[in-house]
């Protein structure tokens, strides 16, 4: 097992190094996803038979020796991340060759994300989430020189910055003992120490998943770097920051901590889930798009996270047990559907040129076999059951719903506004999916170029296949593969605790409650297929082609091959209903309306910006606050050499003055 | 003659050399530096020991050794430096033997048991140094020379008073001649009159402090950085503030092992937050390249007196990892951005840019340092700053915001610089050359000793961390 | 015997609803035209046009997809199993065992999205202006129900329809204030849903206020047959939903044999009628409000469902 | 020993003395006089370490003595004359701030350094605890003059005026050994050369000696 670890990290360590050079680019990325599959490998292997048990490495800082650990929290993970790595993984090698930074970087990434998941120490831990940022970084920053993109960089890394800070200052508090999770499981946190532990997590791994407030940087970052490093950044590395968040506040800490743990979870969970779906359905970039559906996803996943710490506080073990498995299957089917929307994108994006919606549309025609693959991840991601979003959602509504059986009203009514906000949430996804799915695969094409777009071919043709096959497999089998996670979830909640699975349903022990995926997807068909013979069997009739009635306008003049651009509607159009219902609670919205003056051939325009309030609220007054200390630290150094002299006599005279007190006192 | 003695002589008769001859000067240089490394790894494998006036121990064998390390890298990269410095006969011969007399005088104030010896020798060092800093005649050379003067030379008088204190409060319980031994003064201080114990550190702590540019002292430190030729900058950064800092800690050492007297750690903790915070505002609104790494140097500092101030053996480990590793770092930094501002004529923030994209070694030579002085692995910066902060969280966790909130405001500082210094589009290179050798070598060498610190330290070396934390403690 | 009585039943469940629902909106349709005062249609119309949209040959717009042709079917299978979970007559049906609440939200939100990509696919305005309002209904629609079903499940310590149906029959827990605010609530919702006067006019044909029409307009033939089916069975499914949770008296379990089936089939006939009724007297009695009023009366159905949660949490806290 | 006692009394004179010339340093305005008084604070220092010497009868502090003579009493004000001679002919310094307020804070100062030594040193002798006293108040007043002063001259005497007072400190102290003396004595030498280095520097660059002349020129702008 550590032989096999190894070899990957090192394999890895070896491909950076062969990135370098800038050759053979392919190689470095068919190598990658092999170490990926590796990594897959190991985690089934620990997830099926028995895991690693923590191991020291030659390499350490200098006090004491690394540890690493496969466990079955960890393996689970680890699984994430190869089914994440090796679909895009393949998509960048079919890709054309990037820049060799990228190269350099992209197996340091994956490295560094392997090495949070399989650290059995802190140190080891803050250096592979260290270098997971700063890869991702150079991954961003290699491919925008200049402009936004280049801002961009900057804000994620200074983001970066922080969360590496907090959680290294997490530590400082979690562990007095030592470093070694054995250590701090040995002597685990109390009182305000484990409340300030609480909030530094929430900061720093928080931060890194995307939670509200500190979600603004993900929608800007993860689009902003290449198709297979987005899909790595939404679907794995939000998992790594979601990983540390369970080790160090349900793992390490210990089950001593009591209930209102979770509570600050549920709230930035629905916060986040809010705004991410919101956010989904006004974006005018498709991996944009996602991204933002990414931030709903973790927001409802770190609700469970906190469902799970609330039931567990009060002693409801079996609901623990749901909320966590939500948490964890819920993890794993969004890597899948998530990998594949992004392929997806990224490959809309170069085939058709263009990640615009208003510069897309009609691609179904001529991009089946993409159009086909989004529409299932599309599917996933919008909970439609029978597919693999639903089961995990359903745990999660169900966990939720259960919320009523802890004793305290107070949380009672918390579960009830939280199940409205999330049921907000996933309607929002629903309609921000339907909403990508209409603007880039179905009406007309927008531009000629999207109207001339090839099919994905080859090995990009395989690597969407990859995931989309995962999805259905994962849909289908939820309750199965929930099984895998007995082992983890035993481990964080004792040893009587149970994934809530029935043979290949997933079941609510005592309510009774009951989501058998197979059975929904047989019925779904025999139902569809039935009908459709029924009908075709009364009309067989092959249906005609004729000009769109459109509510009767006239057929557009010739000079407009794909119709009127105008009578077709636009992102924005699209996003208007939800924009007026609900955008302010997210955004902060300016609307100037520019109507077409009498005789003025122009037309009527609509302009509107719009800014996450995370900026408005958060960031820029902070920024302000920066500035002006800086100004003030500034003007110490605006001063002549015996203003300075005249300080350092000043220290002098006030810590001789300090003493003589001192010695009287 | 010990070798700690040869140490001392032999970058002294290279100087006296250099003096004589200056032709290939700068030939010369490197080997007498490269013999100096050499002398210097066999003193680490060496016992620890030596005759009274100098004494290799575990607390000063390794920044020996680093010395030795930063030296030799300083005197390759001058080789190529100096070279654009259009110095006449009369400067190049007295720029090269000043920096191996300085080097000889740091080696010295590094080794030497006997405070005074210390003393003067850290004094000469800074002397040697104020001239080179002088060496461009510039209005602004003169200027910050002059205040590297005035301050160092006021600073130092006081370091003296307080030796003499300490030598007064000794006086009781020692023989003549050793009442000034750093081992002798730790043996008696438990006993020595408390009030007078406190008198000498803060004077030490002022004098020292002011070499050391902890804030409000800290004023000359920049403008020394920046005006000098950058070797200077880069054996400013990385020894003699190493020399300052060990003489405050050998003041802590002495002092506090009285029980009595008031803790010396409080009032490095309140001087060193103060240094990194202001440092690290400060470090936002720099627009000329080498005064940014001279104020980093500052903030590093910083956490450095409060990790020798919050103390207990993790403390005292942290801080001298983090002295170790701020030497190689910031050199290499300086060879870095020295180079850079050499190619494109300025060392203005603004006249350079995009640096990986038409140098990709030296471009990502300065980021990976960059990214090393913000904290950032794999580099011993970031493990001294993990292993600080752990300490913070057990002794004083209420100091843990002050101290997350400096690190992130000079990180994020260094960062947004080192994005601008090496991302984005190039700017137009005035003087199109090469980076060379001589600035890629040791650039690179330092920062993969610093990985190396980090994560994979020698035995030994691990070894003597441990045991001079065990002293300092 | 139980099995076999459950698949039974299950089979005549289906049978009962697939031939109710055209009729069931004809029924609708008839009541109001005489609260109008109008002699109204044959309440067996809407089965005359079904049949007669078969008989016709499909026009696909030119810019139309496979998702035309498939969406249709698509929708219609999800509602018809989302109907096939909701009992009718008989309880203990032989899909019993999943027929939760949450699987057939999820079937209609399926139906739902199926629809508005059908209107999304010949990219025609009215098409994409109709799904974009659908979608933001169900929004607001959605957190409603999910709300409800949480007071239901506390209730009845379920979310399995079945087991809140079996519950509710015996009449433990008596007339509640907090199932008053719930039933509003999901009335609310099925009016949404079902693109009810005030949120959307099924009569109208006037594109601008329209939202479900809007996405059929490209539909023909026997797609638009389908779409119409599938139409009145989600009215149907609503109405036995209600029904079933607010009405579950006298609804037969599945073992016990074709007697007391009947009898419950009577049953459900009549609250079957007694909600047209209702539906259509609603209808005929307000108008439609604007579009953008809609998520304000939404809004108000999920705080009427949050109120009834509260109230449940305090009644369940004090017994 | 203690108050009338010869040794004490001298020594007690001799560090009064040196206190009183720094008062002068601080009060002096014209250059001239300045290098006048740092050559008397030189000469009494010479005097106290000779009497030290022979009160603790340690022969090396007559070698101090001798170099404080040479060096502090004629070497430097010699240097410092010729270099005022050819720098600034017939120039005055003029304070920054007046006269008066420097000497309050000078007084200040004395005040200040006896309180913080005369309770810490019980424990050793009182001609210790006496010249401890007088030395910090030297230090001190050597630095007051050298943020009141603007002239590079005027700074340099100050610094001087550290050094001596240091020396009357470290001679204080029995068993200073000889090398620290000679070599500090050496780089107060080597420093005051490199003082006059900068002065003229200075002076051809600016044509003129005023420190503050300099701030205009630090890097970076403002």
């Amino acid at each position: 097992m550590l032989t096999l670890l190894g070899a990957c990290l090192l394999a890895l360590l070896g491909l950076s190094a062969l990135g370098v050079t800038g050759r053979a680019p392919r190689v470095v990325f068919l190598g990658c996803a092999a170490a990926a599959a590796g990594f897959g490998l190991a985690a089934a292997i620990a997830l099926t038979g028995d895991g690693m048990a923590a191991t020291a490495l030659p390499v350490g800082p200098p006090w004491a020796p690394s540890l690493v650990a496969l466990d079955p929290l960890s393996a689970w993970f680890l699984l994430i991340l190869a089914v994440v790595a090796v679909p895009a993984l393949l998509f960048a090698a079919a890709s054309p060759a990037p820049p060799p930074a990228e190269g350099a970087a992209f197996p340091l990434f994956l490295a560094g994300m392997a090495a949070v998941l399989v650290a059995a120490d802190g140190f080891t831990l803050l250096l592979g989430f260290e270098l997971m940022s700063l890869a991702s970084w150079a991954l961003i920053a290699a491919r925008h020189p200049t402009g936004v993109g280049r801002r961009t960089a900057r804000l994620y890394l200074a983001f970066a910055a922080f969360s590496g800070l907090c959680l290294i200052a997490g530590f400082a508090l979690l562990a007095p003992a030592g470093l070694g999770f054995a250590a701090i499981r040995a002597a685990p946190p109390e009182g305000w120490r484990a409340a300030m532990v609480l909030i530094l997590v929430l900061l720093g791994a928080g931060s890194k998943a995307g939670l509200a407030p500190f979600h603004i940087w993900l929608p800007l970052a993860h689009p902003a770097a290449a198709t297979p490093v987005s899909a790595l950044m939404s679907g794995a590395m939000v998992k790594v920051a979601l990983y540390v968040m369970i080790r160090l506040l349900l793992d390490l800490p210990g089950p001593a901590q009591p209930a209102w743990w979770g509570l600050p979870l549920i709230g930035l969970g629905a916060a986040t889930a809010l705004i991410g779906a919101l956010r989904a359905n006004l974006e005018r970039d498709i991996k944009a798009i996602l991204a933002c559906s990414t931030l709903e996803n973790m927001g409802l996943i770190v609700v469970g996270l906190g469902l799970a710490l609330v039931f567990r506080g009060s002693d409801l073990r079996p609901l623990a047990s749901l909320a966590l498995a939500a948490v964890l299957l819920h993890a794993l089917n969004h890597a899948g559907f998530k990998t594949l929307l992004f392929l997806c994108a990224g490959a809309v994006a170069s085939l058709a040129g263009s990640r615009d919606p208003d510069r897309l549309g009609g691609l179904i025609h001529r991009m089946p076999w993409v159009a086909g693959c989004a529409m299932l991840g599309a599917f996933s991601a919008a909970a439609l059951p029978p597919l693999s979003g639903f089961a995990s959602e359903w745990l999660l509504l169900q966990s939720l719903i259960q919320g009523w059986r802890v004793a305290e009203m107070s949380i009672q009514l918390i579960a009830a506004g939280t199940l409205a906000v999330v049921g907000m949430a996933v309607g929002l996804a629903a309609a921000a999916m339907v909403r990508l799915l209409g603007l880039v695969f179905l009406g007309r094409p927008r531009t000629p170029r999207a109207a001339g777009a090839p099919d994905a071919v080859g090995m990009m043709r395989v690597a969407l296949l990859l995931p989309a096959a995962l999805s259905l497999l994962l849909a289908v089998l939820a309750a199965p593969m929930l099984s895998l996670t007995g082992g983890a979830i035993r481990q964080l909640l004792g040893a009587n605790a149970l994934a809530p699975v029935a043979g290949f349903d997933l079941v609510l022990g005592d309510a009774g409650a009951r989501y058998a995926p197979w059975a929904v997807a047989l019925l779904l068909a025999l139902a569809v297929g039935l009908t459709w013979l029924a009908v075709r069997r009364r009309s067989s009739l092959a249906p005609t082609r004729e000009p769109a009635w459109d509510g009767g306008f006239m057929p557009p003049p010739p000079h407009l091959p794909f119709g009127d651009p105008l009578s077709q509607v636009s992102a924005m159009g699209l996003g208007q209903p939800i924009r007026r219902s609900l955008g302010r609670v997210a955004l902060a919205i300016r609307e100037r309306h520019y109507p077409a003056m009498p005789g003025d051939p122009a037309t009527a325009t609509l302009r509107v910006d719009t800014e996450d309030r995370g900026f408005t609220q958060m960031l820029y007054p902070l920024a302000r606050l920066r500035r002006r200390l800086s100004r003030r630290a500034e003007a110490l150094r605006g001063r002549t050499l015996r203003i300075n002299l005249s300080l350092a006599f000043g220290t002098l005279v006030f810590l001789l003055a300090l003493v003589a007190w001192l010695e009287r006192g | 003659m010990s070798l700690a003695a040869a140490l001392v002589l032999l970058p002294l008769l290279a100087a006296v050399l250099l003096a004589l001859l200056p032709d290939r000067a700068s030939r010369l240089n490197i080997v007498a530096s490269g013999a100096t490394l050499l002398l210097a790894i066999l003193l680490v494998l060496t016992e620890p020991g030596g005759d009274g006036l100098l004494r290799a121990d575990a607390l000063n064998m390794p920044l020996v050794l680093i010395a030795a390390i930063v030296g030799f890298g300083t005197a390759i990269f001058s080789e190529q430096d100096v070279a654009y410095e259009m110095f006449d006969r009369r400067r190049a011969r007295f720029y090269h033997a000043g920096f191996q007399g300085f080097m000889a005088a740091h080696f010295l104030a590094l080794l030497s048991d006997n405070l005074g010896v210390m003393w003067v020798a850290i004094e000469a060092g800074t002397l040697a140094c104020v001239l080179m800093v002088a060496l461009h005649r510039t209005p602004a050379a003169i200027e910050a020379a002059w205040k590297f003067f005035i301050l160092c030379g006021v600073g130092i008088a006081l370091a003296l008073f307080g030796i003499i204190v300490l030598a007064l409060a000794a006086q009781p319980l020692l023989g003549h001649g050793e009442q000034l031994s750093f081992l002798a003064l730790r043996a008696v201080a438990a006993r020595a009159d408390p009030g007078l114990l406190n008198l000498a550190f803060i004077f030490l702590l002022v004098g020292f402090g002011t070499k050391a540019g902890l804030v409000p002292l800290h004023s000359w430190l920049p403008d020394a950085h920046a005006e000098g030729p950058t070797p200077i900058a880069a054996v400013l950064s990385g020894l003699l503030l190493n020399g300052a800092m060990l003489g405050i800690l050998r003041g802590k050492a002495i002092v506090g092992t009285n029980p009595a007297v008031i803790s010396p750690g409080s009032f490095l903790i309140v001087l060193g937050f103060i240094t990194l915070l202001l440092a690290a505002f400060s470090l936002w609104r720099r627009r000329d390249a080498k005064r940014l790494f001279g104020w980093s140097s500052i903030e590093h500092m910083g956490i450095v007196a409060v990790a020798f101030g919050i103390g207990g053996v993790p403390g005292h480990m942290a801080g001298l990892l983090h002295l170790w590793g701020h030497s190689l770092v910031k050199s290499a930094a300086f060879f870095a951005i020295g180079r850079a501002a050499r190619m494109k004529g300025g060392q203005g923030i603004e006249s350079i840019a995009g640096l990986t994209t038409t140098h990709p070694a030296l471009g990502w030579g300065l980021a990976l340092a960059m990214a090393a002085l913000a904290g950032l692995p794999p580099f011993s910066l970031f493990a001294s700053e993990v292993l600080l902060a752990m300490e913070t969280g057990r002794e004083r966790p209420w100091l843990l915001p002050l101290l997350i909130l400096g690190l992130l405001v000079a990180g994020t500082a260094l960062l947004h610089a080192m994005q601008r210094l090496c991302f984005g589009l190039p700017t137009p290179e005035p003087i199109p050359a090469r980076s060379g050798l001589a600035t890629l070598l040791p650039l690179w060498v330092n920062l993969l000793l610093a990985a190396i610190l980090a994560l994979a330290m020698p035995e030994p070396l691990a070894r003597m961390l441990l045991e001079a934390a065990r002293l300092l403690a | 015997m139980v099995v076999f009585g459950g698949l039974i039943t299950q089979l005549l469940h289906l049978a009962l609803i697939l031939a109710g629902a055209p009729l069931l909106t004809g029924v609708v349709r008839w009541l109001k035209a005489r609260l109008m005062g109008r002699r109204g249609a044959h309440p067996l119309q809407p089965w005359r046009d079904i049949l007669k949209l078969l008989r016709k040959r499909p026009i696909l717009a030119d810019g139309a997809s496979i998702v035309s042709r498939a969406a249709p079917y698509l929708a219609f299978g999800a509602t018809l199993l989302a109907a096939a979970l909701i009992p009718s007559f008989a309880q203990g049906m032989l899909l019993a065992g999943i027929a939760d609440l949450l699987l057939i939200a999820g079937l209609l939100a399926l139906a739902r999205v199926a629809l508005a990509l059908n209107g999304h696919d010949a990219g025609t305005p009215f098409g994409g202006m109709g799904a974009a309002r659908e979608m933001t209904f169900a929004v607001f629609a959605e957190p409603a129900l999910l709300v409800c079903v949480m007071v239901f499940a506390v209730l009845a310590g379920s979310s399995n329809l079945d087991t809140i149906g079996a519950v509710f029959r015996e009449g433990a827990l008596g007339l509640r204030v907090s199932l008053l605010f719930a039933a509003l609530a999901l009335v609310a919702v099925a009016l949404a849903e079902n693109a009810r006067v005030p949120v959307d006019n099924p009569a109208t044909h006037l594109e601008l206020t329209m939202v479900h029409e809007a996405m059929l307009l490209e539909a023909s033939g026997r797609h638009l047959a389908v779409w119409e089916m599938q139409a009145a069975l989600k009215l149907t499914l609503w109405f036995a939903l209600l029904a079933a949770i607010f009405l579950p008296f006298g609804t037969a379990s599945a073992g016990s044999g074709p007697l007391l089936w009947s009898l419950g089939l009577l049953f459900w006939l009549v609250k079957m009628g007694l909600l047209a009724l209702m539906l259509a007297m609603f209808e005929s009695a307000i108008a439609k409000m604007r579009v953008f009023r809609v998520p304000d009366f939404l809004g108000g159905a999920l705080l009427l469902a949050l109120l009834a949660a509260a109230l449940i949490f305090v009644s369940t806290g004090l017994a | 020993m203690g108050i009338g006692e010869l040794p004490y009394d001298v020594a007690h004179v001799l560090g009064g003395a040196m206190l009183l010339v720094s008062f002068v340093l601080l009060y002096q305005r014209r250059v001239a006089s300045l290098v006048n008084a740092l050559a008397l604070q030189g000469a009494l220092l010479a005097m106290a370490a000779v009497w030290q010497g022979y009160v603790q009868g340690a022969p090396q502090l007559y070698v101090t003595g001798l170099i404080a003579l040479v060096a502090k009493g004629v070497l430097i004000p010699i240097f410092l004359r010729r270099m005022m001679r050819k720098l600034a002919p017939g120039h005055h310094t003029e304070p920054a701030s007046n006269i008066g307020l420097s000497m309050i804070g000078g007084a200040l100062l004395v005040a200040l350094a006896i309180l913080v030594v005369l309770p810490v040193t019980t424990g050793a002798k009182a001609l210790a605890r006496e010249d401890l006293a007088v030395a910090l108040s030297i230090i001190l007043l050597g630095l007051l003059m050298m943020l009141m002063r603007r002239s590079a001259l005027a700074q340099i005497a100050g610094l001087m005026t550290m050094e001596n007072g240091l020396v009357l400190a470290a001679i204080g102290v029995a068993g200073m050994p000889l090398v620290i003396e000679l070599s500090t004595a050496g780089l107060v030498l080597v420093a005051a050369v490199i003082a006059g280095l900068f002065a003229r520097v200075m002076h051809e660059r600016f044509d003129s000696l005023d420190t503050d002349m300099l701030d205009p020129h630090r890097g970076e702008g403002r």
